[in-house]
């Protein structure tokens, strides 16, 4: 049902979470009286996932990706949709798919300083997951994935504690930990971007090493467009928990369709002070994700705000006419031929018809 | 959600809070090892009169009749009488719950307002004598049980010296039973029975106070406000009081709540080294003499007394800062 | 292993044939993750000159407590008589350490106990209220603290509700309403301190595990797929300790205050001699009246010194814990 | 005269195992209406050197030596009272998170009616609030919300705050200690924009401290890079972006990923940072330096100066043949000391 070579098939993901209350309000909603507030973190998410690829999740913080990577490794359940692994879905697969969906998906995590246990060596923590597994010739393995770490030699770092390492080798300890269990895919929060810049490429270099020699798939998560660009195969966009635009990195960067994309791309200063950059302004903050706007979820920020069918119309994230990537913008007409003024209700259908949905895309 | 329905969670909570030691307390006295009535009745009694004590107590009636009943009088605040001197236990509180409150508060009082004023010294003159010595003091505060301070300062400045009254709330003969509670108690005697066991009971209550703000205020101290504050040309003064020792004031709130337990302790034993006529002294002499229904009633008492003032040190912190917004 | 069909670059392909090399097995690595941890906080704890010297006491304390029968003089509890015709008892004797003629360091008491004794006997039973409360206050707190704070949700609510109950009853009444009912001896003591003392260690720990539980490196574990005893155990628990023998050493201190407290009322343990007993005895006799202040002076310095040393020792660990309190 | 001449100032940090030379000996000058931009990675001692300039130095920091000349005082030797007057009035500070460096306890405009009535006892409150609500149009805030707390504002709205605190008495030195590094791409460039359109309008001069060299690419008339508590290379931005003449800053420019390049191959400088506390002589760079010599490892640089830029190190004018040639290749950047002194110590 999927590609041959696709490792993992995120379907329609949705993650809510309730906004905490006492027990006491828990109580009086239980009597029905309440109704919860839920913050809609991640709100429909797809995308596909290909062997010893790297797919880039981008966007500004509190869009969701975070939480999207978090539901791919099951550190949360989702609320609705599914994620696909090996022909099995999780959310109906047995304790032992399970098990072995742990051995084949692992996460990296933004802070150095907080993703080592500071009461363990670092041998114990390169060696836990293989002792959760039980898998034998413990030694052997950690000596490897440190070896694979950089480093070197191994042995030296065997009874240190994460207090007496760097930034850096915490980093890529964490990564012998991640690499350790030989998994297919790996969730890379924010690796480097509590790093000096000059030790950043050292970390990066080891990602690239693992997708080409280990055929490994990372998602890569960051706000750092940039950093993507220079990563990343593939590349999808999200803003309040769904995706906007999705495709081949070159295609994003080089010819953005989606407004947000544009806007985004757009406010990265460049380190080349004789280059100037196309300041778009864009207005406000992101929208608040807990009671969610009808529509298009940017309209209120889009500098080509079309009317009534961004007002009401959520609009598909779908193959575009003549792109590559997908968009979800109803400045495009998409391929499939689903035209979104049918969905609009009421009769301001009439007044937006006469306007031909291939009105030129909006960048230039 | 508003200040006002906090109000009427935490209300809900307090009340379920008071329920439950009520509860405790019913179980404690009923289903305790051995026979529960031999609390209830004293030695000397014949046997019939035991048993129509028992029966008038409705003692053998079947459990959740007698807890029905408990409760209904809990409510009304019926505790029954006491033993030994046949006084509805509601009369004895309210004889003996006003002087305790008058010692514990004032000592509270004074041991918070200076407890706090050193606390934020030594917070914000860190690594001084004068920090090291504070702190030191306020870890012997609590360190050195308080009847013993009290048993000390008695036997100097009492025995010794006896320039305090060795015990009592009034000299015999002044305090006459027409004289009102309150013109008793701004009466000089009584300001000088009241003076060693106050300062007694607040230099214990002292230490905990003095030890939160100080680590509250290193705390403060560590925030890249009090930067831009010395950014803005603010006086050393002005940054410590308005801007640290304000934020640094915030877990004292909560921590008085706790201290209140550990307080109305403290005034249980002072009260029985100074003896002073107050409601603990009186539960500890109930306790001692079997007279079940006063050692109930005072504990119930003593019990609601901290429940509410948590719940008002609640609503205090709500005040205090602007950050809770109570959903 | 996992399945192998496609990935031919693994490095750990060649280390299929679960050839068993040298293999560190698991409950050594336990036990060197614990001890390390321990001898960390001891060195740190112990660099301190006040955590010295509250330590070295409370070792006195600890060897007084052992060896009371060699280094006290008489039977504490037995009357001391004088002369041959053992006929008069030997009350309000004038310690020796004071110049009088008398066989008795610290003299006897209105009941012709030897003070000296009581008090070399009362480190036991301040020594064993103190540790064995200690031990439960931290032991439960702890276990409640990381339960609660780990699962979340309704078991959190449910025994943080139970904590804020107990919070409701003041201590030192309470204990007092317990042992009356209970009976008055030391065990019953001990137990009414452990039904309530947990409870200020039970909201710290419960606090920590819930900061913890968000830690990447706790996230890290999960991923790994590991069970929930297994991350307890082995992230949240080693993380908590300096927080559990903290409330442990202010649980000494707590519980050696509140015996004393109940004994000076009157709920001590008639046939066990503890300091709080002999406070309340001097002061039933209305020992300061007769200023026989070498009865009931030297009890509460010992309770004193004991105390305080615990408190010491626990606020060494705190600076460990919260180096912003240094 | 220029508005703000630093001399070889020294900053220590009093520590157990003896003083952190996080300052050790930085000299440069800054214009009236000037953008002087301070970059460096972590540990190079920027933010210890806008602390001194403000004058919030911690307990344990002290000036050795050195001097900070402003408008005519050395702010070193001047009393607290004028020094204290001299703050905000003169010098003001945009910091970096404001998630905590606004009271929490107080309204925003409490805070900023604080800093005006303090400088200017006399002000009434119809004066400080017409202040306060011309600040907040400038900084593009809506004056309405003045009387919020600030856990009320967003991270990008709090930011705007401060700097309108940091306007308020119409200061002649800003000093913005990363004033972006919190915030989102769009924020930040929004932010940006607003502060180098209000520098302008009241021609204050700024000193903008960041490790994001784009930021300071894109806002600064003039560059500092620092290493290590000392200046590596100073000189005008587009000459430093261009070609520096610093190791150093070659190194850092292409570990630096461009969104406008692709398949750009990024760099990274093997070593870290030198410890602080009796550092060793000569260059700090020495030991993760591709050009390093025995002459770098004894003899400290003296500066070098080509085409406008002054540069800290010895072979500055061979750096042309030398390393410019190779530094694209990372070859030239594993083979330094740091590199090779068994594992990648970084």
């Amino acid at each position: 049902m999927t590609g041959d070579d696709v490792l993992l098939e995120v379907d329609n993901l949705k993650k809510h979470f309730k906004v905490n209350q006492g027990w006491i309000a828990s109580l009086m909603e239980s009597f029905g009286s309440g109704s919860p507030d839920y913050v809609h973190a991640v709100d429909g998410v797809s995308f596909e996932l290909r062997e010893g690829e790297t797919l880039g999740l981008a966007g500004e913080s509190g869009c969701g990706k975070t939480t999207t990577g978090m539901s791919l490794v099951k550190l949360h359940e989702p609320t609705d949709g599914d994620i696909v692994y090996d022909n099995t879905r999780l959310s109906e697969a047995s304790d032992s798919e399970i098990k072995n969906f742990r051995q084949n998906a692992q996460m990296i995590f933004q802070d150095p300083f907080e993703s080592l246990n500071p009461r363990m060596t670092v041998y114990d923590t390169v060696a836990e997951p293989l002792r959760i597994h039980d898998i034998r010739n413990e030694t052997a393995r950690v000596q490897r994935a440190l070896e694979f770490a950089e480093l070197l030699p191994p042995e030296q770092y065997f009874n240190q504690y994460p207090h007496e390492l760097s930034g850096g080798q915490r980093q890529r300890v964490a990564i012998a930990r991640a690499l350790v269990l030989d998994p297919d895919f790996i969730v890379a929060d924010e690796p480097v971007s509590m790093l000096d810049v000059s030790l950043r490429a050292g970390v990066l270099s080891l990602l690239d090493r693992m997708t080409d020699e280990f055929g490994l798939s990372v998602v890569y998560i960051s706000h750092d467009l940039s950093l993507l660009r220079h990563m990343c195969d593939r590349l999808a966009i999200m803003y309040m928990g769904k995706i906007v635009e999705k495709g081949p990195t070159e295609d994003v960067i080089e010819n953005t369709q989606h407004p947000y994309t544009q806007a985004l791309i757009n406010a990265v200063p460049v380190p080349d002070p004789s280059v100037g950059r196309e300041r778009v302004e864009l207005q406000g903050e992101v929208g608040d994700v807990v009671d969610i706007p009808t529509g298009c979820r940017f309209k209120a920020r889009c500098p080509d705000y079309i009317g009534d069918v961004c007002d009401q119309v959520l609009p598909p994230l779908e193959e575009k006419v003549a792109f590559d990537q997908d968009v979800a913008c109803h400045l495009y007409e998409s391929a499939e031929g689903y035209d979104p003024y049918e969905d609009l209700t009421g009769t301001s259908a009439a007044a937006d018809a006469g306007e031909s949905p291939e009105s030129t895309p909006a960048d230039d | 959600m508003g200040k006002a329905s906090f109000v009427v969670r935490r209300t809900l909570q307090l009340v379920v809070t008071l329920w439950a030691v009520g509860t405790v307390l019913f179980a404690l006295f009923r289903l305790m090892p051995g026979d529960p009535t031999s609390y209830v009745v004293s030695s000397q009694m014949t046997q019939e009169a035991r048993q129509q004590l028992i029966a008038s107590y409705g003692l053998n009636d079947p459990l959740h009749i007698q807890y029905i009943r408990f409760l209904e009088n809990l409510v009304v605040l019926n505790f029954g009488q006491s033993f030994h001197s046949n006084q509805p236990v509601t009369e004895v509180i309210a004889t003996y719950l006003p002087n305790t409150l008058v010692l514990m508060l004032t000592a509270f009082i004074v041991a918070y307002a200076i407890g706090i004023t050193l606390g934020v010294l030594s917070g914000w003159y860190r690594g001084s004598r004068f920090e090291r010595s504070t702190v030191i003091t306020a870890l012997t505060a609590r360190s050195v049980p308080t009847f013993y301070v009290g048993l000390i300062v008695l036997w100097i400045f009492g025995a010794r010296l006896g320039v305090i009254p060795m015990s009592g709330m009034t000299s015999l003969g002044t305090g006459g039973s027409n004289a009102g509670f309150f013109d008793m108690v701004f009466s000089m005697d009584f300001v000088h029975h009241l003076l060693a066991p106050a300062v007694v009971l607040g230099f214990y209550y002292m230490g905990y106070p003095l030890l939160i703000m100080r680590s509250s205020m290193l705390e403060v101290l560590s925030e890249d406000f009090i930067d831009v504050c010395r950014a803005k040309g603010l006086k050393e003064r002005t940054i410590m009081f308005k801007h640290a020792a304000r934020n640094a004031l915030l877990p004292i709130i909560t921590a008085a709540a706790i201290a209140l337990g550990y307080a109305v302790g403290g005034s249980v034993l002072i009260e029985t080294v100074f003896a002073w006529p107050g409601i603990g002294r009186e539960m500890v002499r109930a306790v001692l003499r079997r007279d079940f229904p006063v050692a109930q009633g005072t504990f119930i008492v003593l019990a609601s007394t901290i429940i509410f003032l948590n719940f008002v040190a609640d609503l205090a912190y709500g005040y205090l800062d602007p950050r809770v917004t109570y959903d | 292993m996992a399945q192998e069909e496609q990935s031919s670059g693994s490095i750990f392909t060649d280390l299929d044939d679960g050839s068993t090399d040298t293999e560190v097995n698991k409950w050594q690595r336990t036990f060197r993750l614990w001890q390390e941890t321990l001898r960390e906080h001891w060195g740190m704890l112990t660099d301190e000159l006040s955590v010295k010297l509250s330590m070295l006491t409370v070792a006195g304390f600890v060897l007084i407590a052992i060896f009371a029968p060699y280094i006290a003089t008489h039977q504490p509890l037995q009357r001391q008589y004088q002369g041959d015709d053992g006929i008069l008892i030997d009350k309000w004797v004038e310690p020796s350490l004071l110049g009088a003629n008398s066989e008795y360091l610290l003299g006897t008491t209105a009941e012709g106990f030897d003070i000296f004794s009581q008090l070399v006997y009362g480190t036991r039973a301040a020594l064993m209220v103190g540790l064995i409360a200690a031990v439960f206050t931290a032991g439960i707190g702890t276990l409640v603290g990381l339960v609660a704070g780990y699962y979340g949700g309704k078991v959190d609510d449910a025994l943080m509700r139970l904590v804020d109950f107990l919070y409701g009853m003041p201590l030192l009444p309470t204990v007092i309403v317990l042992v009356a009912v209970l009976g008055p001896n030391l065990w019953n003591i001990i137990l009414a301190l452990i039904v309530l003392q947990w409870r200020s260690t039970a909201r710290v720990i419960r606090s920590q595990s819930l900061s913890l539980r968000e830690r990447p490196f706790v996230k890290a574990a999960e991923v790994a797929g590991a069970g929930d005893w297994h991350i307890i155990s082995r992230h949240l628990a080693p993380n908590v300790l300096p927080m559990t023998f903290l409330y442990g050493s202010f649980g000494i201190a707590w519980a050696i205050l509140a015996e004393a407290g109940v004994s000076f009322i009157g709920l001590g343990d008639p046939n066990t001699v503890s300091w709080g007993t002999m406070l309340q005895a001097s002061r039933a006799y209305s020992a300061l009246s007769f200023g026989a202040w070498w009865w009931f002076v030297p009890p509460g310095i010992c309770i004193g010194l004991l105390v305080i040393s615990g408190f010491l020792i626990g606020r060494g660990y705190e600076e460990i814990t919260n180096p912003k309190l240094q | 005269m220029s508005q703000l001449e630093v001399e070889d100032l020294e900053v220590y940090y009093e520590t157990e195992d003896g003083p952190a030379q996080a300052v050790d000996g930085v000299s440069f000058e800054l214009e009236e209406g000037e953008n002087l931009g301070i970059v460096g990675e972590s540990g190079c001692g920027k933010t210890t050197l806008a602390k001194a300039i403000i004058g919030i130095l911690p307990d344990a920091g002290y000036i050795n030596n050195g001097s900070i000349n402003f408008q005519g005082d050395d702010l070193t030797e001047l009393p607290e009272p004028q020094r204290r007057r001299l703050k905000w009035e003169e010098i003001s500070m945009i910091a970096q998170s404001a998630m905590n460096s606004l009271d929490p306890v107080y309204t925003i405009r409490e805070q900023i009616v604080e800093a005006i009535e303090t400088h200017r006892p006399g002000t009434g409150r119809v004066e400080s609030d017409k202040i306060v609500t011309e600040m907040f149009e400038l900084v593009g805030l809506d004056p309405d919300r003045a009387d919020d707390y600030p856990h009320q504002f967003s991270g990008g709205m709090r930011q705007r705050a401060m700097i309108a605190m940091a306007l308020a008495l119409k200061p002649s030195l800003m000093l913005a200690d990363e004033p972006t590094t919190a915030l989102d791409v769009i924020m930040q460039d929004q932010i940006l924009k607003r502060i180098s359109s209000i520098q302008e309008e009241i021609n204050s001069s700024m000193l903008v401290i960041t490790h994001d060299v784009s930021v300071v690419a894109e806002t600064c008339d003039r560059v500092i890079v620092m290493y290590a508590g000392k200046v590596a290379e100073e000189g005008p931005v587009e000459e430093i972006f261009d070609k520096p003449y610093h190791p150093y800053t070659i190194g850092l420019k292409r570990a630096f990923p461009n969104i406008q390049k692709s398949n750009q191959d990024l760099l990274s400088i093997s070593g870290y940072p030198p410890e602080l506390i009796d550092p060793q002589e000569g260059c700090r760079f020495a030991e993760r330096c591709p050009m390093a010599t025995d002459r770098c490892r004894e003899e400290e640089p003296e500066a070098h100066y080509n085409n406008g830029l002054r540069s800290y190190c010895h072979y500055a004018d061979e750096i042309d043949s030398e390393l410019r040639p190779y530094a694209d290749d990372s070859e030239t950047w594993s083979k330094t000391a740091a590199a090779t002194d068994g594992g990648v110590g970084e």
